[in-house]
């Protein structure tokens, strides 16, 4: 299990990402920190999936001139591209979000909104 | 011998019908009062015309709506639900003139009539019900239409009635729904038209439960004891709303459906071997009882009455759990006695609350001086209730008392006579107080309106008919004995 | 407390997550599924169907195009929510207090910034146009144009900086990315009868190149236009 | 007409583009916008007709993007239970209609052309969610869905819809997030992203990584179909939304995570590598927690809409149940469900919107005695309120007797039992709403008069109304629409 893992170590190191990102978003009490950890878990998933896509000493899939045999998968690289722009929406979202709270209710710390409520 | 036969859909839709218009008719009370009318005419005419086909052993169906195979909405007319259509369809014409009379200065009758029909026609609804689904459907619509007129008053006395009103129905009616779904899963059908579609292979257990669930939940509306409680509360609502719910609808559906479940769900044989009817009997004797009991301390007119029903109620619920055909005739016969004893005797509350304003039974001094011609309708009422011979009552302890004898429980044929003794205790001394004290203000003779009396005497009438010509083929009797001789495969 | 709590269950997450883990396929080796199956059909025919030498561009705009239809369609939403929630607001305090306008950029800063803008524009349109023959594309163009957008806001005064979004026709520039690209697809239903299909015969190939290029054109300036508005609008101006 | 395949790509491509061109059509006043809006849901509407007749025909029909045969390319797949497009569509197009005066009154008029364009991505988003065959796809127009739902919810500008709005994102991305991860894993244990071949490819692949990713795909639609222990943010939203907002939320945004659950079946059913036992027996616990707690917290609300999104999370549990007990009589209930109580949930919170546009008054003390001013709207909700509760006539009944009779069929009467009195649960706070208007008198009896709604609202409400009851009427209609694909769904169990 450990060889295994250890062979497997970039998917290993996007679940150790994944699980700061989650701490983040439930600890952290300042909205802007909460939706920072949902970043970091975002790019922790498309690393992991990129990862799929990756080969022992692959190149990178463009055919032109001078690329050698074992290519890259492009299909996780094609999905991680609608993933990030994704991400950016959601966080253009809260962001107009959080400027709105603070205009509103003139603080982001998410205990003071809770009493404010 | 089935007939498929539109009759037996179109009595429920007439008062439908009806509702809808009397909601369109809005302030002209003219149009109101004719709609109402003429629908219950109408109504009584369709059940009448398919009594003699009953009589003869023909039974009515018709198919409304099948949303899979065995569940569905189908109307039946075998000899029991007929009695019960009949006994409601008439009293619902009583009803109505009575109500016309009694609703005179009200405010918001257009909502009180209006929900007045739909409650009649869910009434007959559940009499005609083919399967349980239908007898869910119209159980649970009887519950909501009755919601409006016992909070009538909108006081927050009725409102707290209605909330309690609603308490106990509805979870009778969950209790009815999951019984019926439990006996569509173990039987594969619900229809009522057999007598008896469950098998022991099912396990004793699971049926047991499955008869306390469909006993409770019909029970609730039955009024046996422990689930008795809204029924005096109810008493809050206007007269013939009290009327109806104590002697036509609500509580009759109620032991309607706990004979549907002894006799059509369950079946006379199969509970002989599950020995689960004995409890039942048992439970409801002790309900004869302990209601009559309460009834003697009751000082409200209206609560004496509705303790009394409970305990009349009991009767019907006895006489089916008695398991044997005497018993079961006396059960049947016993819908159509109570109701209209009940009903006079509601009429009668309603004509002394409306003329003179009185409910305590200790004001009713001398009443019999000014009102005759009601207070002789109540008398003849009470001597049923006791069961004097040539009554109406006497013929349901008569048989009773035969069918205890015969499944050897005689211990129910003493509940019978104590609970004689007992209704004497607590009707003779209303019509001692009412003719034979003197009157306090003077006794001028101060009837009530003819739209009240009428009704009231007839009803009376009525009683005395159904005491005397019991063996009279044309009668209701006739009717119960061929329910009767179904069920028990003579 | 609370804290503890929640460190247990993310470090027991973990762990559960890190025996999956250890179970998938072997990691870089040419024998995972997804390398032998859909992903070697693409490396394979890619070029030769799809008529571009990038094989991830071919996927996304050939391949799996309705996903990037999908994907323009959700920085549009993104536009349209933040426009929603930022604009017409009811509260009077209508001044845009964010510390763009207060700290003004350093000499320094606005002088390389206005010097390097041209070559950033340049190179930003070359990715746009080379996204099949090159890495790149319309994502990654319109990115760069919209970071410069931005960085000239930063630096430009008022005035100038918003004559770089023409102000007239933006409702529709900003959702110039769907309609080309459902427009390329409705091209390819009339002209092929099949819904954003791209002909694979040889003698075409400019066609496909065209419609290529139409789409990257379209995805580049849209993308531009959204990011800088989104900037625009957090920023208090319209 | 009916057969021509890429009408089904067509009936996602030509909402996408009206919604985008919302802002671009309208003018300031924002009628235009509502009419274009209005259109453009019709000429989908007629799409999705068209669409069922052939489903009804023909069977589960599917259309490749591009001419990319089905692994390579991405494949829109039209089945039964795609058909609750129909639901999606004609919901959306009432909401729409009913938004004419609504919109004016509840937001400033700079955000109305954006309030429209909003709803029609979010409906965009809910149709492709529900005819993809590609589980990436899926996600993408979870997405689309998703962030068009909670602008709609901030929207309104209220003091404390921002907040709720917030909440509702980061629970929403972190549901998102988790279905992409289950993508990830499906996608490296077999390759491929179409949904059909991914269930092909799934037997014999490593355990672990299988569990974790449908654990990792239903605990996202969980959230989505805001199920008990995850349901904390829809209250909230629902609540603070605009009506015809609230409406389209409740009755379709949470049923898509539901469809996704049933997607997850399909895939987890048909592969049989997975023993869904376990899972089938919390999904059915949490349904039946969900339809207590529902109807639990519903009774103590004064607030017409909290009360309304209440009983939502109790309805999913229904569904939710329904799904867990996996017999073929509760997965029909459950199914029609979905269909059913988009129609109540509708009918009762674009009711309560009109309610609440006509008097200002938010809780049940102050519509009190509201009966007589307003009698179609007080009219219809009434009977939204008997039918939720599942009075035989109306369309709540039938499925609540499936799914109570599925869990007898599997031997769990417990569940039959919880059922039924969670009904009873919804009956009490619905008789407390009917009380308050018809019984109860006006509480200042100097108010303005108030009279009936607008046309644009009464009618909407009208027809949804008329609806629940013909759909509990003809409740036969759908129940054998669905049979077919619950049986192929559980055949590889056998037969369920």
């Amino acid at each position: 299990m450990i060889e295994a893992l250890w062979n497997n170590l970039d998917y290993a190191a996007s679940v150790i990402l994944f699980c700061i990102g989650l701490y983040a978003v439930i600890t952290r009490n300042n909205l802007i920190k909460k939706f920072m950890g949902l970043n970091i878990m975002e790019t922790a998933v498309f690393a992991f999936i990129v990862a799929l896509g990756v080969v022992e000493n692959g190149d990178a899939p463009i055919m032109g001139d001078g690329a050698s045999a074992p290519f890259i998968n492009p299909l996780p690289q094609a999905l991680i591209l609608t993933g990030i722009v994704v991400a950016v929406s959601t966080t253009a979202l809260a962001l107009s979000l959080v400027i709105r709270i603070w205009r509103q209710c003139g603080t982001i710390e998410a205990d003071e909104l809770r009493e404010a409520e | 011998m089935e007939v498929v036969d539109a009759r037996v859909a179109i009595a429920p839709a007439i008062s439908l019908l009806c509702a809808a218009l009397v909601f369109a008719a809005a302030d002209h009370t003219f149009w109101r009062r004719f709609f109402s009318l003429s629908a219950a005419l109408a109504k009584l005419i369709i059940v009448m015309s398919m009594l003699p086909g009953a009589l003869k052993g023909v039974v009515y169906t018709f198919d409304l709506v099948e949303f899979t195979p065995g569940v569905g909405l189908a109307f039946r007319a075998d000899a029991l639900g007929m009695f019960f259509a009949v006994v409601s369809s008439t009293l619902w014409l009583f009803t109505s003139i009575y109500a016309i009379g009694y609703m005179e200065r009200e405010p918001n009758r257009r909502r009180f009539f209006g929900f007045f029909a739909l409650c009649v026609s869910t009434t007959v609804g559940v009499a005609f019900a083919e399967n349980l689904l239908t007898l869910f459907l119209f159980y649970e619509t009887l519950t909501i239409c009755t919601y409006p007129l016992v909070v009538h008053d909108e006081t927050p006395e009725a409102m707290r009635a209605g909330r309690t009103y609603l308490a106990y129905t509805l979870t009778g009616g969950a209790f009815v729904l999951l019984g019926s779904i439990w006996t569509y899963q173990l039987a594969g059908t619900m229809t009522l038209s057999q007598p008896g579609i469950l098998t022991m292979e099912a396990g004793r257990t699971t049926l047991t439960a499955l008869f306390v669930c469909l006993i409770a939940g019909f029970g609730v509306k039955a009024a046996i004891m422990p689930l008795h409680g809204w029924l005096p509360t109810a008493m809050v609502a206007p007269t013939p709303v009290s009327a109806l719910l104590h002697a036509v609808a609500v509580v009759k559906v109620g032991a309607f459906g706990v004979l549907r479940t002894i006799y059509n769900v369950f079946g006379v044989d199969l509970l002989q071997e599950l020995g689960v009817c004995d409890w039942l009997a048992a439970l409801a004797g002790i309900t004869i009882i302990a209601a009559s009991v309460i009834a003697i301390f009751q000082d409200n007119f209206k609560r004496r009455l509705a303790f009394s029903t409970i305990s009349q109620l009991s009767y019907i619920v006895l006489g089916a759990a008695l398991l044997s055909p005497l018993a079961a005739t006396a059960a049947i016969v016993h819908i159509a006695n109570q109701a209209f004893a009940k009903i006079t005797m509601f009429f009668v509350a309603g004509s002394i609350q409306r003329t003179t304003g009185k409910t305590a039974i200790h004001e009713f001094a001398g009443i019999g001086y000014r009102m005759p011609y009601t207070m002789g309708a109540f008398t003849v009422a009470a001597l049923s209730f006791i069961g004097i011979p040539l009554f109406a009552g006497f013929v349901t302890k008569w048989y009773l008392s035969l069918g205890a004898l015969e499944s050897d429980q005689w211990i129910y044929a003493l509940v019978m006579l104590g609970s004689s003794l007992l209704n004497a205790a607590y009707w003779l001394p209303i019509i001692y107080t009412a003719f034979f004290k003197s009157p306090r203000e003077d006794a001028l003779v101060h009837e009530a309106h003819w739209t009240m009396l009428g009704p009231t005497l007839l009803c009376a009438a009525y009683v005395l008919l159904l005491g005397m010509t019991v063996s009279v083929p044309g009668m209701p009797f006739a009717l119960a004995q061929a329910a009767v001789k179904f069920v028990f495969g003579m | 407390m609370k804290r503890a709590f929640t460190i247990t269950l993310l470090i027991a997450l973990a762990l559960v997550l890190l025996n999956v883990m250890a179970d998938l396929p072997p990691h870089g080796s040419a024998e995972t599924p997804p390398y032998t199956h859909v992903g070697a059909y693409y490396l394979e025919h890619g070029p030769e169907e799809t008529g571009s030498e990038n094989v991830v561009t071919s996927v996304i705009l050939n391949y799996r195009g309705f996903d990037t239809t999908g994907e323009v369609t959700v920085i549009v939403t993104a536009l349209m929510a933040v426009i929603a929630v930022l604009t017409g607001t009811r509260d009077t305090s209508q001044e845009p207090d964010t510390a763009v306008t207060q700290i003004a950029p350093s000499v320094v800063v606005r002088f390389i910034v206005r010097v390097l803008a041209p070559f950033i524009l340049v190179f930003a349109v070359y990715v746009i146009l080379n996204g099949h023959i090159t890495p790149g594309g319309g994502f990654q163009g319109g990115t760069m144009l919209g970071a410069l957008i931005i960085a000239l806001t930063l630096v430009l005064d008022e005035r100038r900086s918003a004559k770089l979004i023409p102000q007239r026709s933006v409702r529709v520039i900003q959702v110039i990315a769907p309609l080309m690209f459902v427009a390329i697809g409705l091209f390819g239903l009339i002209a092929w009868g099949d819904y954003l299909f791209f002909p694979r015969s040889e003698e075409l190939r400019p066609i496909v190149e065209i419609m290529l290029v139409l789409i990257e054109i379209g995805i580049g300036v849209g993308g531009a236009v959204v990011f800088a508005r989104i900037f625009r609008l957090m920023a208090g101006r319209p | 007409m009916t057969s021509w395949s890429p009408l089904l790509a067509l009936f996602l491509v030509i909402p996408l583009v009206g919604a985008v061109l919302t802002p671009v059509v309208s003018d300031s006043s924002g009628r235009r916008s509502w009419g274009w809006a209005v259109f453009i849901m019709s000429v989908t509407s007629a799409m999705s007709v068209s669409l069922i007749v052939r489903v009804l025909e023909e069977g589960p029909f599917s259309y490749v993007i591009g001419g990319w045969v089905a692994p390579y390319g991405i494949e829109l797949r039209f089945d039964e239970f795609s058909a609750s497009v129909a639901i999606v569509c004609l919901l959306g197009l009432l909401a729409i209609v009913f938004s004419r005066h609504y919109a004016p009154q509840a937001l400033t008029p700079e955000r109305i052309p954006y309030y429209y364009t909003l709803l029609l991505l979010n409906l965009t988003g809910m149709l492709g969610f529900i005819v993809t065959g590609d589980l990436f796809n899926l996600y993408v127009f979870t997405e689309i869905l998703s962030l068009s739902a909670y602008a709609l919810v901030a929207i309104s500008g209220e003091k404390t819809a921002e907040m709720a709005a917030f909440k509702y994102l980061v629970m929403g991305a972190v549901s998102s997030l988790s279905i992409l991860f289950g993508v990830g894993l499906l996608y490296a244990l077999t390759g491929s992203l179409n949904m059909a071949d991914v269930t092909s490819r799934l037997a014999g692949t490593a355990h672990a990584p299988l569990v974790m990713a449908f654990a990792a795909l239903t605990l996202g639609f969980m959230v989505k179909a805001a199920l008990f222990p995850l349901h904390i943010w829809l209250p909230d939203a629902h609540a603070i939304a605009p009506s015809p907002v609230s409406a389209v939320l409740s009755g379709l945004v949470v049923k898509i995570g539901i469809l996704g659950m049933l997607r997850v079946y399909q895939m987890a059913y048909g592969s049989g590598a997975i023993d869904l036992s376990g899972l089938n027996l919390t999904l059915t616990w949490l349904g039946a927690i969900s339809i207590v707690m529902g109807a639990f917290f519903a009774v103590f609300q004064d607030d017409i809409k909290m009360m309304l999104a209440y009983s939502t999370i109790s309805n999913i549990g229904y569904i939710v149940m329904g799904l867990g007990l996996a017999s073929s009589y509760s997965l029909i209930g459950a199914s029609v469900h979905v269909f059913n109580h988009a129609l109540i949930k509708a009918t009762l919170f674009l009711g309560a919107g009109a309610l609440i546009h006509q008097t200002g008054q938010r809780t049940l003390t102050g519509l009190a005695g509201i009966g007589r001013s307003m009698p179609f709207t007080t009219a219809a909700i009434s009977i939204g309120a008997i039918s939720i509760v599942g009075i035989p006539p109306t369309a709540g009944f039938l499925c609540k007797w499936y799914i109570a009779l599925g869990a007898l069929e599997a031997g769990e009467p417990i569940f039959a039992v919880a059922l039924v009195f969670g009904a009873l649960l919804i009956f009490i706070y619905y008789i407390r709403m009917v009380n308050a208007f018809y019984f109860r008198k006006p509480q200042d009896a100097g108010a303005p008069a108030v009279h009936e709604a607008p046309l644009t609202m009464l009618v909407p409400v009208l027809i949804l109304a008329a609806l629940c009851l013909i759909m509990g009427i003809l409740g036969r209609l759908p129940l054998s629409f669905i049979e077919p694909a619950v049986t192929r769904l559980l055949t590889p169990l056998g037969g369920g």
